[in-house]
């Protein structure tokens, strides 16, 4: 065996971690987060004198908010809270139906066309970017205020988070059971149905469980814009100065947001 | 609690000499210098249009008090009013009905609506619904579906429910109030048929006709108010007198350019008024419908809406 | 439940899962020709097959990784496309089939696989109904009406491979000697008339190889069809086959009973010496 | 072979799940419930693809014309964005890691879950009213409100990605006698970073997307003015605004790809 | 580079990889008594085990799946609490070592893992130098710098197992063998007292294990230091040990040469019969 001392063995080879492009990439990344963070801090525009007495106006805050005006629940909240989960519900399920072409359009191993594929992608990538409070607007300057404007809003925004999602799903789907099927002689819908589907399934429900947690949060703050559910209830507090109503408000939807969240945890702990 | 006299004013702000309005703190370490000057408009219209509009006196502001003067964009006549009240906005124009809140929740002290030289700009509260429809007179609205902007507004909620009984029309009894959130937004509505009347500003209206938004001759306006004045400009209380002082100078000096001229309707300065003189009428509207311009006011009215829509539950 | 002797015989005959199927001349027959596979233009994986499958009995095909084995074996049912040459199976060739006629040949060839590909989230009696799907319309397979023979087929043949308990189970929570178990079941489910298994054993340890492959023999014998194995594991190839193929690099260099398989035989197929013990 | 046994053709091959069922019975009628709240009709569908239709009429040519307000407020957006998520990011990497139960014991994992979860309730846009309240109108208000939201996610998925790495490879540097801190850094880091890198870059990419929206309560951005053109019913400026804010994503969506395969 | 014979060898010498190591009497020998292990009250996986381990030579130990072989194996470096028992290692009782003690310990003892257990997403030569992390500051280890002779020693292990082109890539990259290869010589960049493998070769192929066994009895030999390896494959065990233990349901039931090992053990171990051929 090569003894530690022989130098000539040992001296020139000499660990490295990364080739030098990955080095250069590293460091380009580096530097580009790095200057973006400087032209920002330099850009933006903050006055630091709001953030020094930032403490005590959050104490005005506080001091306004507590304690909060429970009776208000009755009024002005249970309904529109029941809304939201609503708008959350329905905007999901619509989602996950309009997203189920779509996700089959995006997925490489199921679609060759490249047509479909772009434009599978164009929707999805569209309905992300566009925030859920803008399809609310949207929506709301089309079919005026209300639950309806939500539950587009919600569905139009989640149908891209979906269909992403249950398309990458069906790409991951082993190829090996969809083989074995193809191998029987099954046509391609049988395929579809007894080879993607059983496979797809969970993370279908997981990502609709996974889509629903967060579009409780979303509808929440849609009536903001007039689309309904539990936002248009703080928005009139807000805007009557309520802050008692207003911490009423914000309670309902972290109690409903965690209740969401505990049920989410507790439904996909059975599934999976 | 050292203070005489408040009036309407929340408990943080004081008005001894009973101008309606909170004076500045008597401790001077209260008196606020800011290093900043943020300014804004009322959030009815275009917030992008009225910063460019407001640029030279943007600039004019600065160069009377030597300070830097920002223009923020605000979307809520709430929000505006937070704003005051938690040091954040400086100098402002509120709209009509929230003239009154500012004053009472947020110590803004109003001293200027646009105008000429002979008087201040002023605006109806007019009552529209479709063209098409049966609706000749406000007493036909009993029933229907109409819609106010917000709880705070002037022309769109306090004005119609003080003036409308004596119309034979009483808000909330004899039709359900819904808020549709801004006056341009009631306009949309009654046109997309949503609602079947509303009353609005008729400055926003004008407004939303020539550019085009909605085709006034869809329209039958119905019923219009007597006068108020438009919004008004006002500074925070606790600001330290000195700059109070170049404050107003700059609004006292000041001439809008013809191109600001244009976009305010031919308003060519600001025009001094009082919160106690010239908001009266505003305050007597509030009043006569037994509503104060406070949060207690707000309360009752809420506590109203409530026991009205209980009172339809258990029917 | 006859065979007539010629290609369209299932088409007629959907079903045709009795063990009456009588080894016709043309039928259940494989006669490869000059088959050539590239996967990269330029870099032949199979180089010019020559291979002849009639009648019943186990052809064990042995080779180093990577010599084209499951290449070969794929080519069989078209999961991968040749480059060149034929394959006559009952009379047709399967290289110039179109779409529908190559649904129609597959039916007819069974295919077990070396991780089992089963449908992991379906229950085993479902898994062996998949073997059927050549046949069954998509809307019927949706709503899982299968013919009823195919069912008592199934639940059959599950019992001929000694799972009847776990009829209901999900395919995921068996073992992996009982998931190839169902494997093997599920293409038999197709009635087919050449049995092909890729590695069925290697992803099993020794004892449930031994069965595995036994199983196979067994039933392949039983329905008298042809069954081709690729398999690492020489000792167990020479043990259960009629007739063992070596491969090398893309050609076979030795055809013949297990028995004639020398040393050096095996040390022209693998490479190397050290390895044999 | 066994002939056609008549046990076998007794036995059910697909026995019916009656809990199954009853979910979906319940699902469906909940839906048909619920739609019947939406008060759909026949004369708003209409009214409303009539609306629609004006409006994508109005949104074409989309108005490029108020340029420099767009990108000014494009420009706001982007730096509250690169700040929130530069903050977000670097308080969210220690606390993902305290809330990581196969890292920590439950006394610190307890804590730091609370506050992810806390951070997590509120929508970018509540946090934003209060923080606007704090810190008044502008861009302060987005950041902070956008930190919160980073914590609440990456934290959480970041504690995910630890608690679901291989403990094989965590046991092989452990069982070379390597101490706490090494066998976090050669065996933990390793596991996590490109799914770090890959959380990161989605959380600015998602920042970037709120912070057009926390505009809407006054925190800065092109939210507001994207806000006021649309009560101004300027749907053609709208258009211009919702074109350049794809595009802005979608070129932040290939950066992070390029991010993503540079740490893959 | 020598041994001084007692426990704390490693720490005056913490890198003693040469292969001078000589094999003194306390050091490099492990000895069991009475080791119990319970993964759940009252249900011993291991009853009672006894076992000396000293010198150079493979040690097999084999037997059906379940039985206590890794338990026993992880026991010995205490990636398993033992229940009850003695494990003496250089003069030290494992089972008692405290956590500073205990990290010590590991750093002598080397272990080769099933499967590979490699950092994925670390290079080869990276991984190699996780041997060494017992030794190196987590600072240090952070920026990847590592003493030049660890660095040379890694390069000329990776030579040794037949890797040196692979330095920078990364593990996952490679083939079964190869990071079996690359696991090896982790292990042995611990300049380790003892080498512990369990059940190095069931991820690998027939050809690649008998590769790996050869070179983990080829380096042990070189290092002078024991190896003891779980194996299923009984035919590779028997071939490489100088050793066989039998295992049956957490009991010895067989410790004697290879040769000594009949059927009639092999049914004791495994139970049943058909299996062997
Ligand atoms: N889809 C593919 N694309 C490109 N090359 C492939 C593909 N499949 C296999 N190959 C290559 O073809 C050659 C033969 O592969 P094949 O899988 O047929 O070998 P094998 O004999 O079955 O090996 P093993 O025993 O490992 O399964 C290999 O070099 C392989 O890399
Ligand atoms: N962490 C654990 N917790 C509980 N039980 C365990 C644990 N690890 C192993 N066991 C149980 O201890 C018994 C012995 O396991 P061990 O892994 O030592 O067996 P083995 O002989 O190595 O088997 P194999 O050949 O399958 O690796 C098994 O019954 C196993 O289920
Ligand atoms: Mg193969
Ligand atoms: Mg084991
Ligand atoms: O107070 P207004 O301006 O909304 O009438």
């Amino acid at each position: 065996m090569t003894n530690a001392a022989d130098p000539v063995q040992g001296t020139h080879r000499r660990l490295q971690r990364f080739t030098p492009v990955e080095r250069f990439s590293r460091w380009l990344v580096l530097l580009l987060v790095v200057s973006a963070i400087v032209v920002s801090t330099r850009h933006v525009q903050i006055i630091p004198e709001f953030l020094y007495d930032a403490p005590e106006q959050m104490l005005d805050l506080l001091q306004r908010l507590w304690p909060p005006d429970l009776s208000y629940y009755q009024i002005g909240v249970h309904e529109a809270l029941v809304e939201t989960l609503h708008i959350a519900s329905l905007g999901t399920i619509l989602a996950l139906i309009l997203a189920l072409p779509v996700a089959l359009f995006s997925a490489r191993n199921i679609t060759s066309n490249p047509v479909l594929q772009v434009l599978a992608k164009f929707i999805l990538v569209s309905s992300r970017s566009v925030n859920s409070l803008v399809w609310a607007l949207l929506f709301v300057a089309i079919f005026g205020p209300g639950t309806l404007a939500g539950v587009l809003a919600i569905a139009f925004r989640s149908v891209g988070f979906v269909g992403k999602l249950l398309g990458e799903a069906l790409e991951e789907a082993n190829m090996g059971t969809i083989e074995a099927l193809s191998a029987t002689g099954a046509p391609r819908l049988s395929i579809l149905l007894k080879g993607y589907w059983p496979q797809v399934k969970p993370a279908l429900w997981s990502i609709a469980l996974f889509r629903w947690d967060i579009n409780v949060r979303e509808s929440a703050v849609l009536g903001l814009v007039g689309a309904g559910g539990i936002g248009v209830a703080l928005n009139n507090a807000l805007n009557t100065f309520y802050w008692d109503k207003v911490s009423t408000v914000l309670l309902s939807i972290f109690a409903v947001v965690i209740i969401a969240e505990l049920v989410v945890t507790e439904i996909r702990k059975r599934i999976i | 609690d050292d203070c005489q006299s408040r009036g309407s004013l929340d408990v943080i702000y004081c008005d001894a000499d009973g101008d309606l309005v909170a004076d500045a703190p008597t401790d001077p370490s209260k008196w606020r210098d800011p290093s900043t000057l943020v300014f804004t408009y009322t959030p009815v219209e275009d917030p992008a249009v009225y910063r460019d509009a407001f640029k030279p006196f943007q600039d004019y502001l600065t160069e009377k008090t030597g300070k830097k003067v920002i223009y923020y964009t605000v979307q809520s006549n709430a929000a505006e009013i937070e704003a005051m009240r938690s040091g954040r906005l400086h100098v402002a124009g509120f709209s009509t009905g929230p003239t009154g809140f500012a004053v009472n929740l947020a110590g803004a002290v109003p001293l200027a609506v646009k105008g000429t030289e002979q008087e201040f700009q002023g605006y109806n509260l007019i009552v529209i619904v479709k063209k098409d429809s049966p609706f000749q007179t406000l007493a036909d609205l009993k029933g229907k579906k109409v819609a106010h902007t917000s709880p705070s507004s002037n022309s769109g909620n306090l004005a119609p429910r003080a003036l409308f009984p004596d119309q034979g029309l009483v808000p909330g009894d004899d039709y359900e109030v819904l808020y549709s959130g801004k006056h341009d937004q009631s306009v949309l509505g009654v046109n997309s048929g949503d609602y079947d009347a509303a009353p609005v500003a008729s400055d926003v209206f004008k407004r939303m006709a020539e550019r085009g938004v909605v085709n006034a001759d869809d329209f039958r306006i119905i019923y219009t108010s007597p006068k108020f004045p438009t919004s008004s400009f006002a500074y925070a209380h606790d600001l330290h007198p000195d700059l109070v002082a170049k404050i107003r100078e700059a609004f006292r000096d000041f001439r809008f350019p013809p191109e600001m001229q244009n976009t305010f309707g031919g308003a060519d300065r600001f025009f001094p008024v009082t919160y106690k003189e010239d908001w009266g009428v505003i305050r007597q509207i509030a009043k006569s419908i037994g509503e104060e311009y406070d949060r207690k006011g707000l309360d009752d009215m809420a506590k109203k809406e409530a026991e009205k829509a209980a009172k339809k539950k258990a029917n | 439940m006859s065979v007539t002797g010629n290609g369209t015989t299932s088409a007629s005959d959907p079903r045709g899962l009795g063990p009456a199927d009588a080894a016709a001349g043309v039928a259940k027959s494989m006669r490869i020709r000059g088959l050539f596979k590239e996967y990269r233009p330029g870099v032949p994986v199979l180089k010019g097959i020559d291979l002849d499958l009639e009648g019943q009995g186990v052809t064990a095909i042995i080779g180093p990784s990577g010599t084209g084995k499951s290449t070969l074996l794929r080519c069989m049912n078209r999961l991968v496309e040749p480059t060149r040459g034929e394959i006559i199976f009952e009379g047709q060739d399967i290289v110039s089939l179109n779409r529908a006629g190559l649904r129609r040949l597959r039916r007819k060839v069974g295919m077990v696989f070396q991780e089992y590909n089963l449908v992991e989230r379906l229950s085993v009696i479902e898994n062996l109904l998949c073997g059927r799907l050549g046949y069954v319309s998509p809307f019927k397979a949706w709503l899982r009406r299968f013919p009823a023979e195919d069912i008592d087929r199934a639940f059959e043949l599950l019992d001929a491979v000694g799972l009847g308990e776990f009829a209901q189970q999900r395919a995921d929570n068996l073992s992996g000697g009982q998931r190839q178990r169902v494997g093997i079941a599920r293409a038999l489910m197709q009635a087919p008339h050449i049995l092909l298994a890729d590695e069925p054993t290697s992803s099993l340890d020794p004892k449930t190889s031994v069965e595995i492959m036994e199983l196979m023999a067994k039933l392949a014998g039983e329905r008298d069809i042809p069954v081709v194995v690729n398999i690492h594991d020489v000792a167990l190839g020479r043990r259960f086959a009629q007739r063992v193929v070596g491969m090398s690099e893309g050609t076979i260099v030795y055809d013949g009973p297990p028995g004639g398989l020398t040393d050096a035989h095996l040390k022209e197929i693998y490479g190397g010496e050290d390895w044999l013990n | 072979m066994t002939p056609s046994s008549t046990s076998a053709a007794k036995r059910d091959p697909f026995p019916v799940n009656w809990w199954t069922r009853a979910l979906w019975a319940v699902a469906l009628a909940y839906v048909v419930y619920a739609f019947g709240l939406l008060d759909l009709n026949w004369d708003r569908m209409v009214a409303g693809m009539g609306h629609g239709g004006d409006m994508l009429a109005r949104m074409v040519p989309p108005n490029f014309s108020r340029w420099s307000l767009l990108l000014e407020g494009m420009l706001e957006s982007l730096e509250i964005a690169v700040l929130a998520s530069a903050v977000g990011i670097l308080l969210s990497l220690p606390i993902g890691f305290l809330a990581a139960r196969n890292m920590m014991p439950p006394w610190i994992t307890w804590p730091a879950r609370a506050l992810i979860a806390i951070c997590r309730s509120f929508h970018p846009v509540i946090v934003a009213i209060i923080f606007v309240k704090a810190v008044g109108f502008g861009a302060l208000a987005g950041i902070l409100a956008l930190i919160v939201a980073s914590i609440g996610f990456i934290a959480k998925l970041f504690a995910e990605a630890i608690e679901e790495i291989s403990l094989k490879q965590v046991e092989a540097v452990r069982a070379t006698g390597a101490s706490f801190g090494n066998v976090i850094i050669f065996s933990v880091v390793p596991q996590v970073l490109a799914r770090f890198v890959g959380f990161a870059t989605y959380q600015i990419d998602s920042n970037l997307r709120n912070s057009t929206m926390v505009g809407i309560v006054g925190a800065g951005g092109i939210g507001g003015t994207l806000f006021s053109a649309f009560q101004r019913f300027d749907y053609d400026f709208v258009a211009a605004i919702l074109i350049s804010l794809i595009a802005v994503i979608m070129a932040g969506e290939y950066l992070s790809i390029w991010v993503k395969e540079v740490f893959k």
